[in-house]
């Protein structure tokens, strides 16, 4: 199993003649992704490494049955390419850049829910199944199949970890980049249901960070659906405080949501384990393992 | 990106909310304040808050009086800010403060309002103290602002035949300023109800979410760099990267491709006893040559001794990184020194590039915790 | 409401649609076509189609041409519809005839165009044989009109390079006509390329839904008023009932409190030979004095002999209806009568008011069936 | 059983103080319904008929625990009363006027399904679980307990059968007003499985008109999902077509969608049996129940 992609996942690249599009599409395609066609406005008829490329998202996904498309555009064009994506009817769309608006997220975030399809990023790696396919631009060779698995708001330190793993013989059945995002697509929340669904995973890691309440919610889910062993880390314990949010921002933040202190407590009183760096998260690992 | 008053004030004004008469003054400009009614109030422009506790706020009876203070108050500096632009602004007699916002709710994913009777500088010990004083009501983004929710919000707090119509023209136009100027805080307050009855917005804060002003707001984006003081922050941004000053006492700064990694990384250092002085975040997909510039703008600073890049690549390519790191090894200063941490997409490139670093000043290490064996080693921390 | 093409164009332009110049003229108008560019089109506009083949459509070289031949179309009555206004525009010579129209999808619930290269009057026949050359593509009401529609849509119909912007730029505009105005249907056929390979709406068909228009757009309100003919109509909307014109030849009318009934009383009827004349709904919550009205209504026309007043109270009250009844019942020609089936809310009360009608021109029947049989005995009906 | 009213639902009537607001609660009053509170802007603190009168919906939904609510307000504040309505977590909202903007309609059937809210109307005569309780102004004088299921678009045809039936003993479980308007809140295929899933109900009656294309969803719904016996009525084969729509009415319709002719093809081929009348359908009924 593993969730969203897998060996049998048909997948769109938008932005495929880009800089970025074309280097990774040349990876996802190198670690097995079936990759099935590619969409640039203008550029229909082209091929980028034997992809076919289309000027729209619905031919291409009509042409190919395509199940899933990764956005390789930049931040201003994210609003349209998902919108399209959407429209088109794709039911996964995975959106890589930084920097996109916030209240476009916000926008994107109702209509992927109001139309039934999974929205994962902005700001985010993608998705990898090790072993089986990747859709995103992570380095995959650090990568290894297995039943751990971990959904990171932090591309960088979801690497780290995954490393170490792979270093000790701990394998992932899916990792999934929420994304650092204000709005991401997709919670943390909304993705712990889907593993403890699967049978592939039997431990999940969530890298967290401070701000909003994703952690907070997600402790609220791990409580009532999460069986499996969930072990958790929060960074920026020493980042500055934020002081833009005004009075209203201290006002909404007054019962300390937020904070990681917050964020550890609320996840603790769920039965997660709390993790104060990456490689403590692994020992964590190591340990539920024996 | 947070918004000082008098820019605040423009925003509403564009958006047909009233605000107090008033007129902003640089230093070195003839105040022509003939427009300006009295008794005023000058009030420092400053990207802080407490600036009446500092002085920064001061009540006059006329205009003479309101140039020497203005004289004065530019010459003040608040909080490390120099005071670089003063407000003057009629004297709102009010009968009552109010508290306006709307705000990103992160969690429910919607614009919140948030909204109290008892407006004014207290505000937040009032949120602590009588949590039930203070009102909140979603909007849902397809249908925006209806009658309902001011119906709501002053029938909560007791307020319900006060001003129903201007109230509500107020919050839709408060709506439309943080709606089309993509906003993640649009802040009144005090809101007044002054002694007309009349609502004016006496004070105000702003905060534009910098993703969209990039660009849908170019307008705001060039106010934004015309007003950073800090040439670092400007030349990082340039290259499209984030600086952001830490502790004033770091020996040390930071350099990453994620904001996520930079935390851990501080994270780490800190727990050594070697806080940063700043850090930078590459941001993903950085080339060579603005890697170079993002080292010199970290280690240009006085007193940095050793910048730890702690890179994994993803989007962002190890040989890129080595590039960069190669060239910026080239200026360093004596005795500064680099701790390098390289993983992730083209690590083999990456590494190979290094071998031929001529000087001595770069460390490679495998993780974390060896880079912050290396930092202790060198500064003699715990 | 279905606009006639010379109000659809207005609409259009409202929006900054391009439309070919010209000129409305209404009889003993004496036209002023100094800015009408020849050759032109003198064009009848009524409210129904076919016009071209009835002689409504007539080309035109110059301008004494044109007068001659808006006098003639001014004369002429097509399918049964006097010709009160002529439209002359200036003749566009084409490369090539597109369709494009926005329609509300009601299985989808969302608005979705319609797009073909292949426009022109022959539209349904080319739609009928090569549904492939028709096009649709759904419109998201939260998002609306982006590029990737009028790429895919130029695609699809192999014209990927042929005016994207202008075409983008027209789809965009006729989105807001059709959202704004509140259509059910906003078309253009043809949408000529022309010969500089510019695109202009050439003809437009826009139907405005009803309830909208009474709470949104009081110009488009009273506009179908003023060009409304049928007196009867304009009776019945006054009272806020739908008035309905059927069968010429009929010699019955039909009264109902809801279009279901309505139709399954008509259905009841026909199947007995006894098409309707006409047939009014009252809607919900009819009183007393607007019922009697909407009796009157019906009932005046001449050669109808009955009525059947098909009632069954939910939010309308069966002592209204009675009362109204009665009322209507003093003022029948002689031999006309009325079929009441009455039930519902207040229905004891409405029988106790009908027990004092003192005329015998009301049968009152329990139910569809019977009245179905009042009707075949009285009127030598099957 | 039932479906979506019954003894325990607490119900709130927007626009309690108009003209057939008053009237209307007090026949829902009188026939067991739980009115729990009345609304109308600048009448809180009023009462009718007992029953306690606020300024918004949210004050009156929190301090009643209401779960639905019913709108006896005009057209043209349909849009604002069912947004405040859902907006004030109300999961099932009632709506009852004719007129109502089709565009409107349209926002508030996407809000309503992004909100996971049941939208009933408009132009509908509301919800009636026999000897439950009522929402809506139907004579509930008509009906009887009993379990056959009706979903109607017309109001009238609705109470035609509805009364027939109660006279010859075949009593009803729930009967909802779907509407008669382009954008019905609810449509037939909405409803129906929640019919197939209440124990009650036992047979269903679908009453349907000409235009769109609900009785053709309904239709697909029922081949896939319906066990129980179906009968439906279309209204309307008589009727003067609709010559509105232009070119672009025909291209849709050139399937046959819309027509009487095609609904009843579609509910055929599902195994519905069809009526021609009201009558129709009680003799269909009284085979069904033999």
């Amino acid at each position: 199993m593993s969730i969203l992609v897998d060996e049998n996942t048909r997948l769109i690249v938008q932005g495929i003649t880009g800089r970025e599009g074309q280097f990774h599409t040349e990876q996802m395609l190198a670690y097995g992704t079936n990759v099935v066609a590619g969409v640039t406005p203008g550029r229909g008829g082209q091929s980028v490494h034997g992809v076919p490329v289309y000027n729209t998202v619905r031919e291409a996904a009509e042409q190919h049955h395509a199940d899933a498309t990764v956005l390789f555009v930049p931040a201003k064009y994210t609003f349209d390419g998902a919108t399209e994506a959407i429209d088109a009817g794709l039911p996964l769309v995975i959106t890589i850049a930084e920097h996109v608006p916030v209240l476009e997220m916000l926008q994107l975030y109702h209509l992927a829910r109001s139309r039934g399809v999974r929205l994962i990023g902005p700001n985010s790696f993608g998705v990898i199944s090790p072993g089986k396919s990747k859709a995103g631009f992570m380095a995959h060779h650090i990568f290894s199949p297995g039943n751990v698995a971990f959904l990171s708001r932090s591309a960088t330190n979801c690497y780290e970890t995954v490393l170490m793993c792979s270093q000790v013989g701990i394998g992932q059945s899916t990792a999934v980049g929420v994304g650092g995002d204000m709005i991401p697509g997709s919670t943390f929340a909304d993705l712990l249901p889907l593993l403890q669904d699967d049978p592939q995973t039997e431990v999940i890691v969530l890298i967290g960070e401070i701000g909003g309440d994703e952690e907070e919610r997600a402790a609220d889910c791990i409580a009532r659906y999460v069986t499996k062993p969930v072990v958790a880390m929060i960074a920026g314990r020493n980042a500055p405080p934020e002081r833009t949010m005004g009075h209203a921002g201290a006002i909404v933040a007054a019962d300390g949501t937020g904070s990681a202190a917050n964020k550890e407590a609320a996840l603790q009183a769920a039965g997660v384990h709390i993790a104060e760096t990456t490689e403590h998260i692994v020992e964590i690992l190591k340990k539920i393992k024996r | 990106m947070l918004l000082m008053e008098y820019l605040a004030r423009d925003l509403l004004a564009e958006k047909n909310i009233p605000i107090p008469r008033g007129r902003v003054v640089s230093p070195g400009e003839t105040p022509d304040l003939s427009d300006v009614r009295f008794p005023a109030v000058v009030k420092a422009q400053v990207p802080t808050g407490g600036r009446g506790k500092a002085g920064g706020i001061l009540p006059v009876m006329n205009a003479k009086e309101a140039k020497a203070v203005i004289q004065n108050i530019l010459g003040m500096t608040i909080k490390g800010f120099p005071v670089e632009r003063a407000l003057v602004v009629e004297k709102i007699n009010g009968k009552r403060e109010l508290y306006l916002a709307i705000l990103l709710d992160r969690g429910r994913k919607c614009p919140t309002v948030i909204f109290s009777a008892s407006g004014g500088v207290e505000i937040e010990e009032i949120a602590r103290t009588k949590p039930d004083s203070v009102i909140r009501a979603e909007i849902e983004p397809t249908v925006g602002v209806r009658e309902y929710h001011t119906r709501y919000l002053l029938d909560r707090a007791g307020l319900e035949e006060t001003c129903f119509f201007q109230f509500h023209e107020i919050l839709e136009n408060l709506y439309r300023v943080f709606w089309d100027r993509d906003c993640l805080l649009a802040e009144i307050n005090p809101l007044m109800i002054d002694e007309e009855g009349n609502l004016i917005a006496v004070d105000a804060k702003i905060n534009v979410d910098d993703s969209a002003m990039t660009i849908h707001h170019s307008d705001l984006l060039e106010l934004r760099d015309s007003l950073e003081r800090d040439e670092r922050v400007l030349e990082a941004r340039k290259n499209k990267f984030l600086f952001i000053p830490v502790a004033a006492e770091g020996r040390i700064t930071i350099m990453s491709n994620g904001s996520g990694m930079l935390m851990a990384s501080m994270d780490a250092l800190q727990q050594r006893g070697l806080p940063a002085r700043s850090v930078l975040d590459l941001g993903g997909g950085a080339t060579a040559d603005r890697i170079a510039k993002g080292i010199g703008i970290l280690m240009e600073q006085p007193g940095v001794e050793g910048l730890f890049a702690n890179i994994f690549g993803g989007i962002t390519r190890c040989d890129e990184i080595a590039a960069g790191v190669k060239t910026a090894a080239e200026s360093l200063r004596d005795g500064q020194f680099i701790v390098l941490r390289l993983e992730g997409t083209n690590k083999p490139q990456g590494r190979e590039i290094l071998q031929s670093v001529s000087r001595n000043n770069v460390v490679l290490v495998e993780k974390l915790s060896e880079a912050a064996g290396v930092f202790a080693e060198r500064m003699g921390a715990v």
